[in-house]
Order: structure tokens, then sequence, then C-alpha cells
């Protein structure tokens, strides 16, 4: 891992001396994703030094939801993660109902898990395509994003908005589902299945790609917990974490699903994660609407101006990214007195420093576009 | 593991953490009595209870509410609006809650095989806060360290690059502490 | 040197069996809209620019209330008092109205609280709502004024139609 | 198209676009209107309204949603996918039947030199002169094939990888599927800013696009368009267009270093290692075919192709295992050589945001462009000159169709697989890249040398 880093110590040996580069990747670049800047110390094209620098995007969510009431907040949170906004909705609300002592209806609860997993996959989405940018192969994004506006169609029918849905609130979700829009997401669902066979042909078991991303970025999985990490990135390495299975919520252990884990933690291995995470996301939302039986979307009683009584609550899922969680202070009044939100793409992120030292300038890209980070979260 | 088999063998091994008064609904909350024993109880936690997983670190000034004097930086420039809106709710203080010049630091570990989450509370005073960097045991400490020092300032003593990281470097003051105002700044022309 | 052979035959197959992909949606029709000439209509629930009626709202400053980016604001209407002219008396009606667009979050949490029927403040389904400056932004409603609301132009000192909203749908039918 | 007017028709009332429930203060009667309570019906119940768009902005409506599932259900009953196919057919139609009209360009050519002598011996000028300005116009001519080719080109590129993409590219500027749009842009470039950064090397800077684009057009000269249509007949044209090939690199790597920026020094410093590794095995892999035909003049190699085995033709390609082998390497040494998909680390955009033309501008920038699709004309011109035979007829009882359209076509056909891999692949790593080359095609280039002398010892 740190061979680059001792880099500099062998060239002081050689008769040949050359001297280092510092290079800004970004926060002006196609491949950060947002307003990241890496900024890289390379000797030729090894980097043997990278400092991430965020906070570009830093928008002080923490401090305004102590200005607001808990139905406000729950706006906020769409801008966090605002490729899947419906995990972050969620994970406000199952905060403050735990607060609040609020229990959501078993309708309500399935259109969670449904809309949090059509979410999920139209995030992979977004990676895929953008992953296949940051490789070079241009013609997977917009396949992805072809996929993916469907889904947000989908969404658009059923909460009005196509990022950020505000759908998830406190004690059940905006509005239910009409009999027309399960059968649009049935044929979403049956189109969509196809679709990821050809992907897997495109990109996932394409030579160069295979080449390109296998044996790059590789998290041992101990430094992969040990660094925080959450999500597929973590589950790229072998290691068996899911919110979804270690801490269920809104009723997820009723649901058949598998967690993919990968060997190595590669790119390859976290890519593939994410696509695999795909199929079972496919499943989930087949036995969602399956699931979805006549009832109330939204908990009786729930107040215009909640105020909790005094106390602490901690809610975590797993979002698109990882292990999203919220720590929620209340103190008897009618906005939050603390909130905390502990971002895994704030998590994923930090652990480049230390991943992309010895790798080459195309690898720093290859690993960076594989963390899949969204900077509207590392920020909030 | 269960919650109840965790604080009986947390008694057992840890003695000297105590069962916090607010607990973090649904997770077990223990109090950690002062920063002196801290690295060692967390070094503990993780080399014989497996709670290898640092999944959070956060921090909540128990000052008392938001003084909304100073909070919105430039006064409104839209003619209907009222000069300088005001913040959607004003958070008035709720009687008989213990408000305390204190920093609360929370930490939230995991033992991934076991699924068993352990939140520990520790107290510090709000004037130079200060406390044992956990950078050593857990690298996720270290942005999430950077974090809590930029908005609530307090200082991870240990830590190897305590910077900020969120906020730009010519703001002053610590945003997420209560009594935070904000200072004029080059951007606010 | 059989595993060698095998493993080029695989990445060639891979190879062609990706331009096979990209060939069959060559001959597949486009499935992009023309935007300026071909307009999508969005779904009923679609939230796009707030709409507002004067004539319906009742100056109950739930929406302000509602709003979580405090960009709403309005002034009751108020009569003389019949007893005493010199104090005035609030009644449920509106006298002015703003929405900063600037601000706006587009959350439907004002038309949800709004208590009136038919609805007093709603989203329209237009999405082409476009600024050219500032003062645009705050839309503001009288009685009489159309739904679109006018902008109060700084510079000019005068109220003015917004040109930016373009109206895709009777506006009507969200109520 | 006649879809807007029906929708309008069935608005009832003639509805202004902006809808105006109530004139401020003129019509109070319109206002008491509006404020009539209404009956408010379920918004999701009730089917969408005729939507009204503004006048100004919306001509066409589509009232439902364009979903693919919709769409490639029957794709023959969507009137523009049976509009494209008949274009398409049409222009294959259309070009078939004008090269049957015309005939050999070759033939037309000679007319024209017995003409100019002609108009030379009536002014009783020197003999020398009627060469002189025959030479003079097949320069102008080669030299306009590369200067329309970057437009033909980047437009095809355009619709391709849109089409590939599910989309359709451009498609106003010029009215008929954009036609217009590369000529356009073109305009554009040249009306914009040039601008030259402070930290570059001035001079450098601005001779590096001309000696990129310079080879390439010079390369042409021995290229041959059709049966004996070439600028020059030079008996060593490979020899000749690989030699000058070569010197753009030279180019490329000024441009990277000269621009001041690190991403660009970056993408020369790549462009220089590339292009002189990849010029080996697009050399070795054509030895084969120079081996069979035995001249290394261009001409000759597509005459030796000529003739049919039971029906097939006796192109390059389809001799077995050799011909396919060095038809492989060479596209893809080619494809290395015009810096293009799977290997574009030069200009690499993800990585190096533009590469070596990152900080030009205006002209400067579009000469890259040209030079590289002049490359890619070059290379589809040299396979099908190598490996499909040239201008011969894939068909033995084709006698119509002159030699310049198959010609022409054959190229065409491969500047499609140049874009078709270009919009399928991902990018190579710059070690793999070099890895690939030298242990993989250059082995197998060497390899297949042995082939055909094996072929040709045994035969």
């Amino acid at each position: 891992m740190n061979k680059g880093a001792m880099a500099p110590d062998q060239e002081q040996d050689t008769p040949l001396k050359s001297d280092s580069m510092f290079i800004n990747l970004g926060p002006q670049h196609p491949s950060t994703h947002g307003v990241l800047r890496v900024g890289l110390t390379i000797d030729g094209e090894m980097i043997t030094k990278a400092v991430p620098d965020v906070g570009y995007l830093h928008r002080g969510t923490s401090k305004l939801a102590e200005v607001r009431g808990y139905h406000h907040c729950v706006v906020l949170t769409d801008r966090w993660d605002y490729v899947s906004a419906m995990p972050n909705n969620l994970v406000f609300c199952l905060a403050a109902e735990r607060l609040m002592g609020l229990n959501v209806p078993p309708r309500g609860d399935v259109l969670r898990v449904l809309m949090c997993e059509l979410n999920r996959i139209a995030s992979h989405l977004l990676f895929f395509g953008t992953y296949g940018i940051d490789i070079g192969a241009f013609t997977p994004f917009l396949y992805a994003f072809r996929e993916r506006e469907m889904i947000l169609d989908l969404f658009e029918m059923v909460s009005g908005a196509r990022l950020t849905y505000n759908y998830i609130r406190l004690g059940g979700v905006m509005v239910d589902v009409t009999d027309e829009w399960v059968a649009k997401c049935r044929e979403f669902i049956e189109y969509f299945k196809p679709r990821l066979d050809e992907y897997d042909t495109l990109l996932t078991y394409n030579p160069i790609f295979m080449a390109r991303t296998e044996k790059v970025g590789l998290i041992p999985p101990q430094t992969a917990v040990n660094w925080g990490l959450s999500g597929p990135n973590l589950r790229g390495s072998g290691v068996n974490y899911d919110v979804r299975k270690a801490d269920p919520y809104c009723g997820y252990e009723q649901y058949d699903f598998e967690i993919p884990l990968g060997k190595t933690g590669s790119c390859w291995d976290r890519y593939f994660c994410r696509v695999s995470e795909m199929r079972q996301s496919v499943r989930i939302v087949l036995q969602a609407l399956d699931k979805l039986a006549p009832g109330p979307v939204m908990a009786p009683g729930v107040a215009k101006v909640p105020k909790p009584q005094p106390g602490e609550a901690y809610a975590h899922v797993e979002g698109a990214r990882g292990d999203l969680g919220i720590f929620l202070v209340s103190d008897g009044q009618a906005s939050p007195y603390r909130m905390h939100v502990k971002a895994p793409s704030f998590m994923n992120l930090a652990i480049l420093q230390e991943l992309l030292v010895g790798n080459k300038v195309s690898d720093v890209i290859a690993i960076l576009g594989s963390t899949d980070i969204v900077l509207g979260e590392v920020d909030r | 593991m269960t919650q109840d088999e965790l604080y009986s063998k947390l008694a057992a091994e840890l003695p000297h953490l105590e069962k916090a008064q607010t607990q973090v609904k649904d997770y077990l909350t223990m109090r950690l009595p002062s920063a002196d024993r801290l690295l060692e109880t967390v070094r503990a936690l993780k080399e014989r209870l497996g709670f290898d997983y640092l999944e959070m670190v956060s921090a909540t000034d128990w000052l008392g509410p938001v003084k909304p004097e100073g909070y919105i930086r430039n006064p409104n420039p839209i003619v209907f609006m009222a000069e300088g809106a005001t913040p959607q709710s004003i958070p008035t203080a709720t009687p008989n809650f213990p408000y305390r010049p204190m920093i609360e630091l929370v930490w939230m570990l995991a033992n991934i095989p076991e699924k068993i989450r352990l939140v520990l509370k520790l107290e510090v005073p709000r004037e130079d806060a200060a406390v044992p960097s956990l950078c050593g045991l857990f690298k996720a400490a270290d942005w999430q360290e950077r974090e809590i020092y930029d908005l609530m300032g307090v200082a991870f003593t240990g830590h190897p690059n305590l910077t900020k990281i969120l906020t730009p470097e010519f703001l002053q003051g610590h945003p997420l502490r209560k009594d935070y105002v904000h200072v004029k700044d080059r951007f606010d022309e | 040197m059989i595993e060698y052979f095998s493993k080029v035959f695989r990445g060639a197959w891979a190879t062609v069996a990706g331009m096979m992909v990209t060939l069959k949606y060559m001959v597949k029709p486009s499935v992009t809209v023309h935007y300026p000439t071909e307009k999508l209509v969005p779904f009923e629930r679609f939230r796009g620019a707030l709409l507002f009626d004067p004539g319906t709202c009742i100056s109950c400053n739930l929406c302000v209330k509602a709003c979580p980016s405090t960009c709403i604001t309005l002034e009751n209407a108020t009569i003389p008092d019949p007893k005493n002219p010199a104090i005035k008396k609030k009644v449920a009606k509106v006298d002015w109205y703003t929405i900063d667009f600037g601000k706006c979050n587009f959350c439907r949490l004002c038309e949800e609280s709004c208590p009136t029927k038919p609805k007093s403040v709603w989203h329209s389904l237009d999405y082409e709502v476009v600024f050219f400056s500032r003062d645009e932004m705050v839309r503001c409603w009288k009685a009489g004024t159309k739904f679109v609301g006018q902008y109060w132009d700084r510079k000019e000192k005068a109220f003015k139609d917004p040109e930016g909203q373009i109206q895709i749908q009777d506006v009507q039918a969200r109520r | 198209m006649s879809e807007p007017a029906k929708e309008k028709e069935a608005v009832p009332a003639a509805t202004p676009a902006n809808v105006v429930p109530a004139g401020a203060a003129a019509a109070p009667a319109a206002a008491a209107g509006t404020v009539a309570p209404k009956p408010a019906p379920k918004a999701a119940a009730k089917p969408l309204p005729t939507p009204v768009f503004n006048e100004r902005h919306g001509k066409l409506i589509l009232n439902s949603r364009y979903w693919p599932t919709e769409l490639w259900k029957s794709p023959w009953s969507l009137p523009s996918y049976r509009k494209g196919a008949l274009v398409l057919f049409g222009l294959i139609a259309g070009i078939l039947l004008t090269g049957a009209a015309v005939g050999e360009l070759s033939r037309w050519a000679d007319k024209l030199y017995a003409l100019i002598a002609a108009f030379v011996a009536a002014r009783h000028w020197p003999a020398v002169t009627t060469d002189a300005v025959w030479d003079l116009i097949k320069i102008l001519i080669v030299l306009h094939v590369v200067l329309i080719n970057g437009l033909w080109a980047i437009w095809w590129e355009r619709k391709i990888s849109a089409h590939i993409q599910s989309r359709v590219g451009p498609t106003y500027a010029g009215g008929w599927h954009g036609w217009a749009q590369t000529l356009l842009d073109g305009v554009k470039l040249l009306l914009k800013e040039d601008i030259t950064p402070t930290a570059a090397d001035k001079w450098v800077h601005a001779l590096a696009p001309a000696i990129v684009v310079a080879p390439v057009i010079i390369a042409f000269a021995p290229v041959t368009f059709g049966k004996q249509l070439a600028a020059a007949n030079l008996d060593m044209g490979v020899l000749y267009i690989f030699a000058f090939a070569g010197i753009s690199v030279i180019g490329v790597i000024m441009a990277g270093w000269a621009s001041g920026n690190k991403y660009s020094l970056l993408g020369g410093l790549r462009a220089s290692a590339q292009l002189v590794s990849y010029e080996l095995p697009r050399g070795f892999s054509i030895v084969p075919v120079l081996m069979f035909a035995g001249s290394l003049n261009l001409s000759t190699i597509a005459d030796a192709q000529a003739g049919y085995w039971h029906g097939l033709p006796r192109w390059f390609i389809f001799y077995p295992v050799i011909g396919p082998l060095a038809f492989v390497i060479f596209l893809i040494a080619s494809v290395a050589e015009t810096n293009r998909t799977p290997f574009d680390i030069p200009e690499a955009e993800s990585e190096l945001v533009s590469g070596f033309h990152t900080e030009y501008s205006g002209m400067k920038w579009s000469i890259f462009f040209l030079a590289e699709y002049g490359y890619v004309l070059l290379a589809s011109f040299l396979l099908a000159t190598f490996f499909l035979g040239g201008g011969a007829s894939p068909f033995a009882f084709d006698h119509v169709i002159p030699s310049w359209i198959w010609m022409l076509g054959k190229a065409m056909l491969m500047m499609f697989t140049f874009l078709w891999i270009r919009w399928t692949f991902p990018r190579l790593r710059a070690d793999q890249l070099m890895d690939f080359n030298w242990k993989f095609l250059l082995p197998w280039s060497f390899a297949n040398i042995a082939f055909a002398g094996l072929f040709l010892l045994f035969r």
C-alpha cells in the first residue's frame, strides 16, 4: 500500500533525481463528482501523497435544523445525498419517530421500503453510469440514465418531485400510491431485469474494464472496518455488514434478499457489489409490491408542530452509499436540540488519503469513482 | 448478544463505566466519569469485547437554545420580506431542563459479528474542551474528530492533523456551539 | 498454452458481446424528447411553481408557518372599524402575499397546510420557471392579481408580470 | 405534426396560454368567477387536462410519457423510425445510382487531363505546364478530402454515437438531421477567442497544431480512392504514409509541453509513449500483406486482391488465420494511433480533462480534431486497401458500380467500426496499454509474418 510513499527515499540514493509535481484534482475537474479537491503529489504518474479537501458544499444543515420544526427538517434532509434522497428522509423520520414514539402503519412501512429500494436502484444506476465515464466508457452512462429516468418518473408520479422528494414524513409517507403506479412499477421492473444482464456484458465483464479495476484500490477487511467504511465499500472487502440485516428497520427482516459480498476489496468488487445490489433491490421491490395491503399510510395523530419529550435517539438505515445515521437530541422544544448526521460518504472519502498513495493518476479516478461519494452528503 | 448481556459483561470488565441517565433510544448508553480513562476504556472495548467499528463521533453543546441574534448573515435583500428574515422557529428554553455549560461527546461503537452497539458518553466543560483522540485506535475517528473540532470546538489531543474540515478558513468560531455568533467576513458585503 | 488461448478467446468474445449490445440499441428508436419543440407534461402530483389565489385566501398564516425556508410572507386585509374609523380591523382576507422563489424548496408543505377549499396556494405543473433578475424571484399577489402573480421591479418601481413562467396546464386542475 | 393543431381544437374555450383568471381591476366579475367555490376534484383521480403550452416555446405536446417499454414494443409503428429507415435506404440507393451513372472517376480524370493538355498545347505553353496544373488540381482535391472529411466525420460520429446511446444527436442545424451542425460549429470556432495561456510557450503553442495536421494531409498523397485514382502513384507509398503519419506525435508532444499545464504535460508524455509504441505493430501487421502483394505501392496491393474463390472475393482479410489476425492488429493499432477511446489516454477526458489540447481554443483546437479525423479516414482507407480489396467489388456479377463507390463504402464501413469501438469500450491505463502492445500485439504481428512466410513457402 505504501509503495509510493517510499519513493522519495529511494530517489535520494539514485543519481537520477526527479522532482515531484503537485496536481490539484478539482474542485473543477470532470471526475470528482462534485466539488471535491484532492491535492495530489505525483512522481511521474505515481501518487506519493493525496490530501482530500472537502467543505465546498457545506450548508450547515445541522445548525439549520436547530431552528426548524421536525417537519421542516425532512425537507433539509433531501439535500444531503441528493442522488438518493428517500433514505435521507427515512432516517430522519425514523429518529424523530423514536423520539416521539410514533408507530408507522404497515402499508406506510412497505411504501418506505419500496421507495428506498427504488432509490437505491436509481442511485446505483447513477454510479454505474458515472463509473463507466470515469473509466472511459461513455455509453453505459446514457443507458443508466435512460433507466434512472423511469424511476424518477415513478417518483414524480407518487411524490411530485424528481430529486428532492420530501415523500417520507413523520409517521408514514406523504400520500398513498395508486394502482396505476403499481402497474407502472411492475412494468419498469420487468423492463429493468434484462437490462442488468446487458450492463454486465457491456461493462462488468468487459476485459478492459476488469483490467482497469480488478487489482486496483485494494482495501483489506480490517482496514475497511478500521476506517469506518460502510455500504458497498465495506461489503466489497467481504465484511458482512448491512444495516438492513444487522439492525432491521421498516420490517426489512420480512424480506427475502441476500447481501452481495466482494472478495478482495478491489474497485471491481465494490462495483460488482453495487450491480448485485440492484438485483437484490429488484427482488425486494417485487416482494414489497406483493406485500402492499390496503390500509392507512400515515400514523394517526401526528402533531402539526411536534414537541417530543426530552431524550436522545439514534437511527440508521442502509442508504445507497452505506450506513446513514442520525443522532437526534430533543430538549422538549419544537425543533431538534441537536442533529448529528453520520454520513457514509464522509467516512468513505476519508480513506482516500491512504488508498490513493502508490497508485497511478488513472487509478485515482478509478478509486475515487468506486467509493461512490456524493459531495452533498460529505459536506452536509 | 443482547443489551442486558452486554451490560453485565461491561459491569464485569469495565466497572468504571456507569449507565448514562439519558439513554439513546434502543441502544445501551454508558457514561465515562472522566476523560482520563477514555483511551484505556475504548482500547479494552475494541480488543477485549470486539467493538472494532467506530460508527459515530458526535457532540452536544448543553448550553441552552440557539440565540437567534447573528444567526442570519445578511439582511434579506427582498423588498417584501421583513428585514433580516427570522429563523423558522425560534427555540426557547424548556423549563426545568438541565442546561449546563458542558459539551457531551458521544461515541457509538459497533460489534459487527455480534450485531450489538454501544454508546459512550463523556462530558467535558465548554471552555477549553479537550479529550484524547481515538485516532490511534480507529482511523474512522480521523475525519469525524476533525468535524467535531471544526463545528463544536472540542480539541482532540493527540490527533495527527487537527484542522478545520468543513467550514472555510476565514470563518471564526465553531458554528454548532449554541452561543455562536457570526463574525462578518469578506463574503458578507 | 490452452489457458492463454482461452483467455484471449474469452476476452475477444466479451469484447464482441459488448459491441453487439451497443449495436442493438443503435437500431432501436431513441428514447429522448426534443425539449424545446416537444414537451412532456408532468404527472398530476408534480410540484411546480407555486400559484396563489388571493380570492380564496383567508389569511390564516398556516402556510407561513409550514414553510421550512420562510419564503412566504403575507399581510392581513383590514377594514376600518365601523364604530371607530381610526382603528383598523383585521378580516379573513389577504392584503398582500409574497413567495420568494429564490428560497422556495418546492416541498408541498404549504399546499398541504392550506385549509381553504379550493386551495389558495398550490403547486402548478409549471417547470419552466425562469428568472432574469433577483427581483423576479419574489412574486407578489394582491386582490385581483392573476394566479401567477406579479413582481416588483425595483429599478422601475412598478409591478410587472413574470415573463419566465410558462403555464402548461389549466391552472385550476391541481386545486 | 398535426397533433398540436388537434390539441388546440380540443381546448373548448380559446384560452390564451397565460391563463388570465381576472383582469386586475377592470373585471371584477371575472375575479368573482375565480373566487366562486369550485368542486375540488381529487388530483389523482381526474385525468390530466389538455395542456396549453406557451405559444413562444411549445410546438409539439406529448401527452404521454416516453418510456422505452412503450417505444420499443413496435418500433415500426413510430413515424419517425419509419422515416429514418426510409432516409437511410434512400441515401444508400442514391449513392449507388449516382455511382452507376457517373462511372469510373479515373476515366473522367483522363478526359480532364487530355483537356488541359489540349488547352496548354493550343496556347503554346511549355508541355510541363500540363503536369504542373494537373498536380496542383490533385493536391487541391486531396487537401479538400481531408478538410471536408473533418466536417463529415464529426457529424457522422455525433449521429452514430447518439443512436448508439438511444439519442438522436444534432437535429436542428441545417434542417435535415442537423447536417450543418459541424459547419456552424466550425464557424463558431473560427469566431471564438483564441486564447494562449500566460504560462504557455507562445511559439511552440501556436506551431503545434500545424505540425499535427500537416503530416496527415501530406500522407494522403499516395492513398488510392479507387482504381487508378491516387494523387501520387508512389512505389513506396506504404512507407511514405507511415513515415509521415509518425511525425504528428511531435506536434502532440509540443502541444502538451508548450501549454504550460500539468495535465497537458501528462497528456503529451503519455501520447509520446503510446504513439511511438503502436507504430511498431501497425507497421509489422501489414508485412504479410506486402509479402503477398510483393509491392509497397498501394494500387498494386489493391490489385493483388482482385478475383474470386468460388464466389468469395480474394481479399486479404479472407486468407485463413493470417488475414484476420493482421486485420485485427492493424485495426487496434490504428485506433491507438488516432488516440481514440480504448486507447485515448493522452486526452483522457475524465483523468486529464482533455490532455494535450486542454489549453487550446478556437481554430487551433479544432485543428487537432481535423488531424484526428484525418487519421481516422487515412486508417479507414488503408484498411480498405490492405484488407478489403480496395475498389474491388465483393460480388463477381457486379460490373456496374464503379470502384470508387466500393472504396468509399468500405472506408466508411471501417470508419463506422472506429466509431462503434469508441462508443462501446472503456479506456485502458497507460501501463496496460503498453503491456497490450509489447506483450500481445507485437509478438503476434511477428508470428503473423512467420505464418505468412510458411504459407508462401508451402503454397
